[in-house]
């Protein structure tokens, strides 16, 4: 992860020919519970905010200063949960947790682009709902051209799926689970029997010893490097060394999902990315007090079936009455109607929910979602300088992005977002008639 | 209970002597369906000529053939006016979207088997429904389940147009493709042809607003028309009872079986109570159609109101309510004796006459 | 039954509810303590559900059972009466099969097996299924997957608003055996039965296989508390003891076909039916039937079902099988260096969970419901329960009544899916099978969920074919209730009993009659 | 009604509202008595003007006086919305909702239908004009089906209150012309009568090119003509009510919309007007930053929208591109101009659009005034809806914050006076 992470400092560095620290002057900056702090500062070093602070903040000398006379300056979003530049979502196996989405991650989608263009500094890749075990996800930058550059994190979780895949039902669905984790366990109890024998023979010892203490002394015997790659993720899964984002569509399936993650004693390694109809469920979400991730249809829509009536619910709504922070994801992706995650965001304050829930549900919610809480999400000192530089306030739909930072080092100007100008006009522009975002290094 | 009927059947049936006038019949009964639909007290019916005579607690006459049932119930014959009982072939002509020349009793076929079931089940009268796939379908016949002689069918006349504004009208196939195209037309021959001094034109129309179009467009050229399965008139409700440009003076509804969902059930009683009158429709099975009812009434439909859907009102969607659908002096003698409420399904059907003439009981189960 | 006997898990979820709250139709009612007052309905016609009636009668709640039933009961002090004179009171009736509150995913979607559990399918949150149940004075139903030939067992639920096991009497009801799924062929059946059979015949060789092992595991343990006695002493050469440990017990796999003999070698069909390339699918068996195609892949088919193949242990579907590393022969571990004097090591057979299920039906500890209703059909099903000692019953409409004598003769249980066609002469099924002297009870099965709330037309329709009415009662109360194997809970209006309770104005049979109280558990969940 | 409705509404805990209304009890007119007054922070005329605060007064369900600091009637009820915001209610100009096109409803018979009417395809019942209500959206043109080369006349109506008086009449009847590939790619549908069953479908008369498109537009118009001159059909097959409706189109007594998406298309539509000397309005318009210099000279009016694109990946209809800065461009030149969300709603509705072309630079008074004023004005329904002046009918929207804004909605919306749409209620919380 380290190794990577510098990997990918080195191209950004290399794009944009900047230094190791930077610093963001004159903006008013704004965090997602409400703090603001007018012509503020914030200087980044290392990769890391080193201070944010009022006008007297020093600036260290080698810094490269971002000028933000009139801007907000706010945290990166963060995008929990996604399968952009993905060309495919879903392996057609059902259980399939030696995929991996490193495989597949296209550096150069124009989704990456769209991430800058709408704040997200941070992209967790995963894949799809329409399985029974999924691959490793990722999470990476949506700038660079290699993947390995991009990488913040690299495997980092196990996609599950409570809901049936097509063509399943409820109970093929979760017998396939069951006997997923049951078929593990029979491999790893043969592993363990045949390490203890390993064991003895390598003393020179008899094996004489019933077949299931054999198996229950040879547990502690076995290493990741007894298991091939087919075994391995799901082996580490089932300690509790990954975290799993379990897909539940309806509130039945997140109590299945639930009992059933209790049983495995990995309830605390799952985060919850439920449908819409799963507010029904919000009281068990709740008491579960796991992170749950929205879909990016927001509203319920329900017909009675007496009067035919439509009943319509806003999710979020449920979820922040009831107290339980939730993180959201963008309805499709661009900025068509609900493609963009502060849309999304602003769509829950208009319908009553408090502008700090709604903000933090894009930035600091959905970074503990992946378990990046302390790291990214807001600004403050000792977090990762994933700065946007916003034109005005981050839930008005007429603010753009006029710049972004990763990492302290600027990932993307709109002064040079040739695309933007390209759909704005509706003029293909020649190509040296402007220059490329920075963070686009394709052809 | 058995040997009176045989006695009756063989003095109604022996082929020896069908020349023969039959003696006046004498019905005893602890209960009488009255034409509001409400359970009447008992008494005699006397039935001659295959027409009601008398209702009374007073004796019969001497001479009378007497069959006494003890707790029985006579209900009117049982109408149901959307069947496609005894349909020889398609009742449909899709070739043009306008067929008013049609009539079903051409493809009747009165020996089919079916319409034995259908009396012995109570049901004494039935429309022939044309298939529904035009805007002007043609004309519904009125089939008696039996003939005098209670062996076949027997048209008794042509009953109501049927016409069809809702999806399956339009498929495509021909001009006019939708219902834009198909109102000018529709309006035009409505204002051109003189009203019907009797009866009702019967109208399938599914969505509330094929429901809106039917009572603008009916309502609208001052025609009297009735719903044929207007399954979301709950929609359009407000507009059913209200009085904008006309309303439909009766909806035909069914068959409801266990699998039929609470909406379509509600839609029944919300009807009624907008003071729409409700015609069961079994398809033609007597058991169908009484379950029909059972399921309605079980869902809060007005009993009296469920046993006038059993006969009167679809009598009167037929035009035929001066001869059948009540028990009433001068009607014909259609008649179901049970021992129960008609509407409840635990009520075994005893007699049924058409006509006066006793339906071939059911056979006995082995 | 003794009181003492009832499970009171819920007890412990003591909350306060007040007085009032007994009476409140509530949607969300939460079963609290047993300090609610008592609940004293009077002086209405009392059907117990076993065929008794009692006019004029009482009936006492407390808490979530029946305390008294009777005539002229004094009214304990702090109840809560209610006047039912003039109604009717009768136990919660119980559909034997719905499909209320299984999801729709798992009605249409995939298949079952033996294994599979019907309660992961259930949607606790589907309001509309317990309001569905309520108006038709249902408290309790079965729910059944027919998913495949041998389906997973049957639950029982109470139609409460509670979740999971506080609403389930029973996880482990009877297997279901449906015959005729998803429009098979008649000429199709007899393809059924042949499977049925082979299942039954590999669970037999399933449990047998485990037996052995555990005779092979204590020979083991023997010879290894020897070896330890003995320690070095062990004399090496003992000839003919090792020729008969050298045929090592390898893991039978599930449904291994053969007889195990010495030295034989495993051969067998295929356990799994779930594996990527195997012959007993609809698709195989239409081309083995339609067109006499026969694979040559040395899978087993109809025509070669002896054929040799090796089980995988471990078999994921969809191509990717994660075949367990085949056991290594014998000789090779010995020529490891293995000492040839030390005690063979069993080897355990691997568990498969559908053998399990049906295990557990062969050896009587749980039944098996079978749908079926061609009357050949059930004259075989007799035949079979003749060699395999299963407790079954018969649900199933159709022909039943031809084999009326012989299912009394053979004391099956059946219930009838019942025909609302009262001109039919299937309405009077149910009359006749109990003529006969079958025990019966009546569902609607078959139909979709909403079908549930007429269970009490679908019993009048049943009087309307003969049957008595208080037969047709127990056939949804106590009949039912013992079919499902929940009698000593619910299905009577009997002392210890759940409080399931429904008052009707009218008798339940007319469709006349309002459903005015419906008690669950004690509580008034429908009040109209 | 309205002051339990408003209050509920504007009370910050949602679930409250009592049910939608239903008919109103008509009042007789007399003093301003019972007459309704909203007062709210900032009131939006349409035009541009803006009170803050302001005050409109309503009676029988139109709008008796708007202003800042007007007296309030003795006997009025009053009703303050605090700092929320009070529009008119939207209009859109170009609708294809309520009356489910998508599946079908148009009539193919033909391709051209001019004398029919999509009034009579219209459902009332739709849940799309619920949505377009909750949406602040009153008023919607519903134009003819684009299958059609010359189209069905549209249809104007309120998008909700009681059915009867729902429908506006236009000052002119109108109807639409398509060219391009949405017509002539029907061909693409094109089958024979099939002899595995399958009617002939009457998509196979259709033309197949957009020669073919502009052919039987001209055909059409000669007809026509040939007709009126005639006084009866010159050939067999003519539907002489449709020839009487396009000779209406040519008097101009009927008006003319020309749907076109391509540059290329505006430039057929304009030489196709010009033969026949038609005056006409452009629908759609997707590539009208193309073609700017000529609709200003000519003064066509234009009904720009939708805009659905992605930022990466963007296909319209037959890859036409709308550039995201239209509105602004056509304010820029003059361009009389309302925007249009077609078939959208919701979060892809009239507000979204109208808040895309303020995101993309166009003022936020003209474009208001785009989905108000003007839009009203060339769908031929500014003598009832489309702002807040005495007279017009009381069609209000009550936004939480400033109007099209990503973050605020309408909280109530009134037509003709009556509060049609509990927005607040719904989004109802379940009891889970």
């Amino acid at each position: 992860m380290v190794l990577s992470s510098h990997l990918a400092s080195a191209l950004l560095a290399a794009v944009a020919a900047l230094g190791d620290s930077a610093a963001i002057r004159g903006g008013t900056i704004v965090n997602p519970d409400g703090t603001r702090i007018d012509k503020g500062v914030v200087v980044i070093q290392g990769g890391k905010i080193t201070a944010v602070g009022g006008p007297e903040t020093a600036i260290p000398p080698d810094a490269v200063v971002h000028e933000a006379d009139g801007k907000i300056v706010f945290p990166g979003m963060v995008l929990a949960h996604t399968q952009i530049s993905l060309d495919v979502a879903n392996e057609n196996v059902p259980v399939a947790p030696f995929v991996n989405v490193y495989d597949a991650i296209e550096p150069n989608s124009a989704e990456f682009e769209d991430c800058l263009r709408g704040a997200i500094g941070t992209v967790h890749v995963i894949q799809g709902h329409n399985t029974v075990i999924g691959g490793l996800s990722r999470i990476v930058r949506p700038a660079g051209d290699m993947v390995d550059y991009m990488t913040v994190r690299p495997d980092y979780a196990l996609k599950l799926s409570i809901t049936p895949r097509g063509g399943f039902n409820r109970m093929t669905q979760m017998a396939e689970l069951r006997a997923a984790f049951a078929n593990l366990a029979n491999h790893i109890e043969s592993v363990a029997e045949r390490r203890f024998e390993e064991e003895k023979k390598k003393k020179d010892e008899k094996v004489l010893i019933l077949p299931e203490e054999a198996v229950k002394q040879g547990m502690a015997l076995v290493t990741i490097d007894d298991l091939d790659a087919r075994w391995r993720t799901l082996w580490r899964a089932s300690k509790g060394e990954i975290p799993l984002f379990v897909h539940c569509d309806r509130a039945m399936d997140v109590m299945h999902g639930i009992e059933w993650l209790k049983e495995l004693k990995l309830l605390e390694k799952s985060v919850f990315v439920v449908g819409t109809e799963a507010f029904k469920a919000v009281e068990a979400l709740k008491t579960a007090g796991r992170p749950v991730i929205l879909s990016g249809v927001l509203v319920h829509k329900e017909s009675d079936p007496l009067t035919g009536k439509v009943t319509e619910t806003f999710v979020p709504k449920v979820f922040a009455d009831a107290g339980v922070p939730f993180v959201l994801q963008p309805n499709g992706f661009g900025f068509s109607a609900d493609g963009m995650l502060w849309y999304q965001a602003a769509r829950c304050v208009r319908e009553g929910i408090a502008r700090d829930v709604a903000l933090k549900a894009v930035t600091q919610a959905a970074a503990d979602s992946i378990g990046m809480g302390d790291t990214l999400g807001s600004l403050a000192v000792g977090k990762w300088g994933n700065v946007a530089i916003l034109s005005g306030d981050p839930l008005d739909q007429a603010t753009f992005v006029d710049r972004m930072l990763i990492e302290g080092r600027l990932a993307y100007e709109r002064a040079n977002d040739r695309r933007l100008k390209e759909l704005s006009t509706g003029q293909d522009l020649p190509p040296a008639a402007a220059t490329a975002p920075a963070s686009s290094s394709k052809n | 209970m058995l040997e009176p009927l045989f006695f009756l059947a063989l003095a109604v049936l022996t082929p020896g002597v069908p020349s023969l006038q039959p003696p006046p019949l004498a019905l005893h009964v602890d209960a009488i369906i009255q034409p509001d639909g409400a359970i009447g007290p008992g008494g005699w019916i006397v039935l001659r000529n295959g027409r009601i005579e008398s209702i009374g607690p007073a004796e019969p006459p001497v001479g009378c053939a007497r069959l006494e049932f003890a707790g029985g119930v006579a209900a009117p014959g049982f109408v149901d006016v959307d069947t496609s009982l005894g349909a020889a072939g398609q009742l449909s002509e899709p070739a043009r979207p306008f067929t008013p020349e049609v009539a079903t009793g051409d493809a009747l076929e009165p020996d089919h088997s079916s319409f034995l079931a259908a009396a012995r089940s109570g049901v004494t009268t039935v429309g022939l429904m044309p298939g529904g796939r035009n805007i002007i379908d043609g004309r519904v016949a009125i089939v008696r389940t039996a003939d005098d002689d209670g062996r076949g069918a027997q048209l008794c006349g042509h009953g109501p147009l049927r016409y069809t504004l809702s999806a399956q009208a339009f498929d495509g196939s021909r001009v006019p493709t939708s219902r834009m195209g198909a109102l000018p037309q529709l309006r035009e021959m409505l204002a051109k042809s003189p009203a019907p001094s009797s009866g009702t034109s019967l109208v399938a129309a599914d969505t509330a607003d094929e429901i809106r179009i039917v009572i603008d467009t009916f309502g609208g050229a001052g025609r009297s028309f009735a719903l044929l399965h207007p399954t979301r008139a709950d929609d359009a409700i407000e507009l059913v009872r209200g009085s904008v440009s006309g309303r439909p003076t009766a909806a035909v509804i069914g068959p409801f079986d266990l699998d039929t969902g609470e909406r379509d059930v509600r839609v029944a009683k919300l009807l009624a109570d907008g003071g729409v009158a409700v015609a069961f429709s079994g398809g033609g099975d007597g058991g169908s159609l009484r379950l029909t009812a059972a399921v309605a009434t079980r869902s809060g439909f007005d009993a009296k109101a469920a046993r006038t859907g059993l006969s009167l009102a679809g009598a009167r969607l037929l035009g035929i309510e001066s001869e059948a659908g009540t028990i009433e002096a001068g009607k014909r003698a259609d008649l179901v004796v049970l021992d129960g409420d008609p509407l409840d399904l635990a009520a075994k059907v005893k007699l049924v006459l058409v006509g006066g003439a006793p339906v071939e009981a059911a056979k006995e189960s082995p | 039954m003794k009181k003492e006997a009832r499970p009171r898990r819920l007890r412990a979820l003591a909350g306060a509810v007040t007085a009032l709250a007994a009476f409140s139709p509530s949607a969300v009612a939460q079963f609290g303590p047993a300090q609610r007052p008592p609940i004293v309905i009077r002086g209405g016609t009392v059907h117990i559900g076993d065929g008794d009636v009692i006019q004029n009668g009482t009936v006492i709640l407390r808490g979530r059972e029946i305390e008294a039933v009777g005539v002229g009961l004094t009214v304990p002090e702090g109840a809560n009466v209610i006047d039912a004179v003039g109604r009717h009171v009768y136990p919660g009736l119980i559909d034997v099969e719905s499909t209320l509150l299984l999801d729709d995913a798992s009605r249409v979607n995939g298949e079952g097996n033996a294994a599979s559990a019907i309660t992961d399918a259930l949607d606790w949150f589907d309001r509309h299924a317990y309001e569905q149940a309520w108006a038709g004075g249902v408290t309790t139903i079965g729910i059944a997957s027919r998913r495949a030939l041998v389906d997973g067992p049957r639950a029982v639920v109470k139609m409460r608003r509670a979740r999971g096991d506080d609403a389930i009497l029973r996880k482990d009801g009877d297997l279901g055996v449906t015959f005729g799924l998803n429009g098979i062929r008649p000429s199709m059946r007899l393809r059924e039965w042949k499977t049925l059979f082979e299942q039954l015949d590999a669970t037999k060789k399933y449990i047998e296989s485990w037996d052995e092992y555990a005779e092979k595991l204590e020979e083991y343990k023997k010879a290894l508390e020897k070896s330890a006695k003995e320690g070095e002493k062990v004399a090496p050469g003992d000839k003919k003891e090792k020729e008969e440990a050298t045929p090592k017990p390898e893991a039978p796999a599930p449904g291994d076909g053969t007889p195990r003999g010495q030295g034989e070698r495993r051969r067998g069909p295929r356990p799994n039916p779930r594996g990527h390339h195997d012959h007993d699918t609809p698709f195989m068996r239409w081309l083995q039937d339609t067109l006499g195609w026969v694979c040559d892949c040395g899978l087993p088919s109809r025509e070669n079902p002896g054929h040799d193949h090796e089980p995988s242990k471990l078999t994921l579907v969809d191509g990717v099988s994660f075949a367990e590393e085949p056991a290594k022969p014998e000789g090779e571990t010995a020529k490891d260096g293995a000492k040839a004097d030390e005690p063979k090591k069993p080897a355990r057979p691997a568990k498969d969970l559908q053998r399990e299920a049906l295990k557990r039906a062969l050896e009587g500890k749980s039944g098996v419901n079978v749908y079926v209703s061609a009357a050949a059909d059930i004259v075989n099903l007799l035949e079979l329960l003749r060699t395999y000692p299963l407790k079954a019953t018969i649900t199933g409409a159709g022909e039943l009544a031809q084999v009326a004598d012989e299912l009394a003769a053979a004391g099956v249980s059946v219930v009838v899916v019942q025909s609302h066609q009262l001109g039919d002469d299937a309405v009077s099924t149910a009359a006749k099978l109990d003529a006969a002297g079958v025990s019966i009870a009546l569902t609607t099965a078959g139909h979709t969920p909403a079908a549930t709330r007429w269970l009490s037309l679908s019993a009048a329709a049943a009087v309307a074919g003969g049957l008595d009415k208080e037969r047709a009662l127990a056939a949804i109360t106590s009949r039912a209730a013992a079919v499902l194997g929940v009698a000593d809970r619910v299905g009577t209006l009997a002392v210890g009993r759940d409080a399931d309770v429904v008052i009707t104005q009218g008798e339940l049979f007319s469709s006349t009659a309002v459903i005015e109280h419906v008690f669950i558990d004690g509580r008034n969940v429908r009040e109209r | 009604m309205i002051a339990t409705l408003l209050a509920a509404a504007l009370t910050a805990t949602p679930g409250t509202a009592p049910e939608t209304a239903s008919a109103a009890t008509p009042a007789l007119p007399r003093s301003l008595a019972d007459a309704v007054v909203l007062q709210a922070a900032e009131v939006h005329v349409g035009d541009g003007t803006v009170y803050k605060p302001g005050v409109v007064i309503v009676q029988d369900g139109r709008i008796v006086a708007v202003g800042a600091g007007l007296p309030i009637p003795a006997g009025g009820q009053v009703i303050d919305c605090g700092a929320a915001f009070l529009t008119p209610g939207l209009v859109d100009a170009a609708c294809q909702l309520g009356t489910n096109a998508l599946f079908g409803s148009a009539e193919q018979g033909s391709e051209v239908i001019p004398q029919l009417d999509t009034g009579d395809v219209l459902d009332y019942f739709s849940l799309e004009f619920e949505q377009l209500a909750a949406d602040g959206v009153t008023t919607v043109f519903v134009t003819g089906e684009a299958s059609a080369v010359i189209s069905a006349k549209g249809v104007a109506v309120k998008t909700a209150g009681p059915i009867a008086e729902r429908r506006l009449a236009p000052t002119k009847p109108c109807v639409k012309a398509t060219l391009g590939a949405e017509t002539s790619g029907r061909g693409a549908f094109n089958r024979s009568p099939s002899r595995f069953g399958g009617g002939p479908s009457y998509a196979i008369r259709r033309p197949t090119t957009r020669m073919g498109s502009a052919w039987v537009f001209r055909k059409a118009l000669h007809d026509s003509i040939a007709f009126r001159d005639a006084g009866r059909a010159s050939s067999d097959g003519l539907d002489p009510a449709a020839m009487r409706a396009l000779g209406d189109v040519l008097s101009g007594a009927t008006s003319l919309r020309m749907q076109v998406r391509e540059a290329l298309d505006f430039d057929t539509s304009v030489r196709l007007a010009d033969e026949f000397g038609l005056q006409f309005v452009f629908e759609y318009a997707t590539e009208a930053a193309q073609r700017l210099d000529v609709i200003a000279a000519r003064k066509i009016p234009v009904i720009f929208g939708p805009v659905r694109q992605s930022d990466s990946t963007f296909e319209s209809f037959e890859s036409a591109t709308p550039a995201l800065e239209t509105p602004k461009l056509l304010a820029e030149h003059g361009i009389v101009f309302c925007l249009t969300a077609s078939d959208g709603s919701g979060d892809g509705g009239l507000a979204r659009q109208t808040g895309l072309a303020i995101r993309f630079g166009l003022d936020r008074a003209k474009a208001l005034r785009a989905v108000t004023v003007d839009a009203a004005a060339i769908a031929g329904l500014d003598q009832r809806v489309g702002r807040l002046a005495p007279g017009l009918d009381a069609d209000l929207v009550v936004w939480n914050g400033k109007p099209f804004d990503d973050a605020s909605k309408p909280v109530l919306v009134l037509i003709s006076g009556r509060p049609v749409v509990d927005v607040q209620g719904r989004f109802r919380k379940e009891n889970p």
